[in-house]
């Protein structure tokens, strides 16, 4: 594995962090399973490297836009179980007080300007946050996350263009998971990802995904150049989704297989990955590895009862926030 | 009759036409081995290959432009926009483009082409997929725009949709996909303009587009029982509208609701009511009511989604007033 | 009081606000050096650099979203979209994110930007230039829709609009750049959903938005020399819509018309025409009258184009009709 | 000169055809200064070398989408002056019958589906008349004219990206002109024109546009290719507008200079070059070539006098033809 952070804190929170999201997952899954959930939700088991090794490279300060699939972005980014589970349950103590739910949960504090429903709906905004710190002398970085599906928008071609010709301090994020909904992605997307940002002048690269310690040096090397004006930069990352397109897409044969599911959970799985590398570079031993993960369990496990318990907004909150005053 | 699922009658209108004219086609995301998320096309990929039924990448201004093109050159498309919401990201190609190319030209190129989406809150799946947005396309000359409200409809209206000679906008209520309703086994076209009377009554007119029919006709029944008979009506198509019986029955009832789960603002039911109060303003006992969505973005909250939609009670209670003479909007 | 042009107006408003507020910014097509193709801007980037009069390439979709980025972390960005036609283009950036984000954060993230943007046909520029679209932005919850209709109006509403914390669409009347009204050289605002009674009169109401108030005023002239009082409103702001004003001179009057440059079915008409009949109907002598434009595509032709929009002898002529008690519509 | 077409013939009539397109615009910016012409218009004057050199690559059931600078391809493909000044003056006998004057202008008996007042909006049109051949087995070909500007639209990059996957036989025809209205290309363009095509795996070509037999030879080429199921392909055209953006864009120097267009004039103007090689390869003599001249000038005269005479459509036809039967 390629190595970034170089302290055991900061390896010891990137796999928390991997490892709350996962499980962050595992209970959403969980509650949609026993009709607790209202609504759809898309599952980023199987992605959390790509969120991490990113989000570990960012501040508070620096933003980023999330997609459909953004309870890992949002967790990475620093956000509270207990205040998304209420999000996801439409309760008022919710991030958006349950207005928005899952496909729209944003955390204002930790810079994540927000999950998106319309696929490549946020390449504008996360263009437009680092427009606003380049106008306003601000260091921070923006990162858009997307998927592979989301290359297809034209409104990527668009920013890009203007990202590259006013060098804005962005970094487009493809998580490519070979699906777009059913669809494999070679079906949807012709000749090059890559190339298609180097046709705009913007630097572009292409790594693993599943490999938190290279995500990371990469994202912080280019957070770094983002920020002496050396923006944009495209990164693609090879990464799968371990459960369907959403948490209701159970019978998924027609589209893809068992046996590639079993060979990227079995063989590619970020998480297990960073904790033997963890384990054989002495960082941490099995026992505190499974200690921090029962930790998070029980975080989580705190966090949904306290969600479930809570209320729901009031009916008086229907037309509130229509307008800002 | 036997009855079969609203998602079954456009699956077959879909199948009796693609079979009747070898021209048509269907385009959009995920509607061949999927069959739409909806599951609304399946079986059609199998029928039809992939020549016919199309998987696009997800990149809605592209294909609905793509189908303009086709259309006017001799295809006839069938746009498949998954989420009614999205229409906000193809409104250039449908209205700059497809809506004005056979004015433009004078009349000399035709853009035959349906767009299927759907509208409908209630699923808690939140504001950029709940949106019921009718009245934009509405207004915009050159589009005609069907909204079925059951399963009969939704054949008889996609069949007629498919052989008319301009662009169509069909939206289909989510929520009903799985609605029963009787569709005959032989082949029927319903013709757009064709108001239907789903109930008659002679104490005041509920008017009411696509997912409200049914809360109209809930809240007729409510109201029947304390000896108010409401007549329904459904126009089918919002454009063209079948103003004449619009006007009959609200001259015969002098009341009327009219109800669309579009945001009421500057909604469909505004025009509606506007037409009727100009057009049977001297038959009128009490004005024209509007019963649209609230004009909030759709929350996700079940606690607040619900609420943001017209009820059968709540038609009921605004019918009962309306017929007692009781002013709803004092002010 | 000094006089000058609409465009002069918009450009002073514009000045004003940002020598005020820092964090904003002009973003568009040939807004810098060209100061648009409508010359509004000239200026503008001398004084302010290109940082903030920034120039963009020909990417509608694109250069919106920007903006509702910019104004989502901290900045307010003020978009010109050269054409109102194109709105269609920057619907899904407008409409499903920038109206949309205050109410699905909860309340917590703000989008104050302004876009503007422009109306109107019989410039000769056809189909594809000559819209009129504010009934669509209308509709949709979170947006503020702003109509100048002179000099004072534009500067007015241009200043109150920038310092809003929303997303607000202004819509200038292309054919107004050039004409002149009395500008105060102090500054001023006007508030949003404050409708503006441009004259007084007893015996008809006539609401009407941007180019066409001039319209109102000059059939109120004609009608004024056959005796027939009429008030003309200008609402000044759609969303809000002051309808307490337009309720109030509705009941004095007893009759009105309302008039607007969009296409009429389903449009801004229909909305206004629906309040005043469900919330003044026990005071109205005649049905309200709406006066749209035709609900075809703008023709190119002046010997057609011409004929689409309302003019001041046809609202006369109705007026007259109105009043004299004779059914417009009768059918 | 490069050279493509071999016969006297071909190359006489891809001459009379630039010779007609820029008549044709002498005539209509004269109609504009004299206040004859409603509106404004654009000239398509010094790019007549793109279209001509394109559309004699074209039999009439080929189809080609145009732009609001398109005056030039509808003639190129073929169309009559005076139903195009009767357009162009708002008169019945228009092609649009008046209903859609110079930035809609479309010639459906050859192929033109009509220029379009949105910058990029014939993109979508165009690969969908391909996407219409494909399917139903002919084997026409779609040329897709836009500028520069144009690349900007995301539009492009979701159509070529379906083109590419799907092999259809469309040609996109990039006029490079160097400007979008005021503005320089180099100012709103990032990266390469070229290289984005070829990012979706489209073979794609930069050639002078101001040689027509350069531009019909690739033409030629590529349209057999496409009907070989070899499509789509991408030709960046270096060209130059003579006028300003519009007929009404007089003092212009403060975006691009009076010398530059004295250059492109004097130099590189694609009438003279084509002229000059005719007369040097014997194909014409000088006084041959003045009689073409001559005769397509009386043609464009008669055909100005024509329309002016023409009458306005009815008014009963403003509300006609919103719905075809
Ligand atoms: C504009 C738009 N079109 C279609 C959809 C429906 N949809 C939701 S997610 C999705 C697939 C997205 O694929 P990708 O970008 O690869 O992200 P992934 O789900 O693989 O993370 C689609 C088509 C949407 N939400 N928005
Ligand atoms: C969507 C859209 N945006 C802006 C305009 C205004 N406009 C008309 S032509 C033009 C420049 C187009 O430049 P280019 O594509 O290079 O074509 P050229 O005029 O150079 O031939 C612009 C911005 C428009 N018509 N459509
Ligand atoms: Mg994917
Ligand atoms: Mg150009």
């Amino acid at each position: 594995m390629a190595s970034a952070k170089t302290n055991t804190e900061d390896y010891l929170r990137m796999y928390r962090q991997m490892v709350r999201i996962r499980t962050f997952e595992d209970n959403a899954n969980q509650l949609y399973l026993s009709a607790k959930m209202p609504g759809l939700t898309h599952m980023y088991s199987g992605e959390e490297a790509v969120a991490v090794g990113i989000c570990e490279a960012l501040t508070d300060d620096d933003r980023i836009t999330s997609t459909h699939r953004g309870h890992g972005h949002c967790v990475a980014k620093g956000a509270d179980f207990k205040k998304m589970f209420c999000e996801l349950l439409g309760k008022a103590e919710g991030y958006c007080r349950g207005k928005g739910g899952s496909m729209h949960i944003a955390d204002q504090s930790h810079g994540n300007l927000g999950a998106n429903a319309i696929v490549g709906g946020s390449m504008g905004i996360a263009t437009g946050s680092a427009l606003r710190a380049k106008l306003q002398g601000s260091d921070d970085v923006t990162v858009c996350f997307f998927g592979d599906g989301a290359t297809a928008q034209g409104l990527m071609y668009e920013v890009m263009n203007m990202a590259a010709l006013w060098k804005l301090p962005v970094i487009y994020a493809c998580e490519n998971n070979g699906y777009s909904e059913y669809t494999r992605t070679e079906e949807i997307a012709a000749g090059s990802i890559t190339a298609r940002a180097e046709a705009f002048g913007i630097e572009a690269f292409r790594i693993d995904g599943q490999d938190v310690l290279a995500v990371n040096e990469l994202a912080q090397k280019l957070v770094a150049r983002c920020r002496k004006g050396e923006g944009p930069f495209f990164v693609e990352l090879e990464t799968y989704r371990y459960h369907g397109h959403h948490v209701g897409d159970i019978n998924r044969e027609y589209y893809r297989s068992k046996a590639e599911e079993k060979d990227w959970r079995e063989n590619r799985d970020p998480i297990v990955r960073f904790r033997t590398w963890l384990v054989d570079q002495g960082v941490a031993s099995e026992d505190e590895i499974e200690a921090i993960n029962a930790e998070i369990e029980k975080d989580a496990a705190d966090a949904v009862a306290y969600a479930e318990a809570a209320s729901y907004p009031d009916t008086s909150e229907v037309d509130m926030h229509v307008y800002a005053a | 009759m036997r009855e079969i699922t609203l998602s079954q009658a456009v699956n077959e209108a879909l199948a009796e036409e693609m079979r009747r004219d070898p021209t048509t086609f269907i385009i959009g995301e995920d509607v061949a081995e999927a069959g739409t998320p909806f599951k609304v096309l399946s079986g059609l990929v199998e029928e039809f290959g992939t020549d016919r039924v199309i998987d696009t990448p997800i990149a809605e201004p592209g294909f609905m432009g793509i189908a303009v093109g086709a259309a006017m050159t001799g295809a006839r498309p069938i746009v498949d926009l998954m989420f009614g919401d999205f229409i906000f990201l193809i409104m250039d190609q449908l209205c700059n483009q497809a809506a004005k190319t056979h004015y433009m030209s004078g009349g000399k190129l035709n853009v035959p082409l349906v767009l299927r989406t759907n509208l409908g809150a209630t699923r808690r799946s939140a504001a950029q997929h709940s949106q019921s947005l009718q009245a934009l396309v509405a207004h915009i000359p050159g589009l005609k725009v069907a909204m079925p409200s059951s399963a009969y409809e939704a054949k008889g209206l996609m069949k007629t949709a498919i052989r008319d000679n301009n662009p169509v906008v069909i939206f289909e209520d989510k929520l009903m996909y799985q609605d029963k309703a009787p569709v005959p086994e032989q082949e029927y076209l319903i013709p757009f303009g064709q108001a239907n009377i789903k109930r008659e009554g002679r104490d005041i007119t509920l008017i009411a587009t696509s997912s409200m029919v049914q809360v109209a006709e809930k809240a007729a029944e409510i109201l029947a029982n304390e000896g108010i008979e409401a007549e329904v009506i459904d126009p089918r198509t919002i454009v063209p509208l079948d103003e004449q019986t619009l006007l009959e029955s609200v001259r015969k009832t002098s009341r009327a609701i009219v109800i669309d789960e579009g945001h009421q603002s500057y909604g469909v039911t505004a025009e509606i009511a506007s037409r009727l109060n100009e057009k049977a303003f001297y038959h009128l006992d009490a004005p024209v009511l509007r019963m649209g969505a609230m004009d909030v973005p759709v929350p996700f909250s079940p606690a607040l989604e619900d609420l943001t939609v017209p009820t059968p009670e709540d038609v009921a209670a605004n019918a009962r007033k309306l017929c007692a003479g009781e002013m709803i909007h004092a002010a």
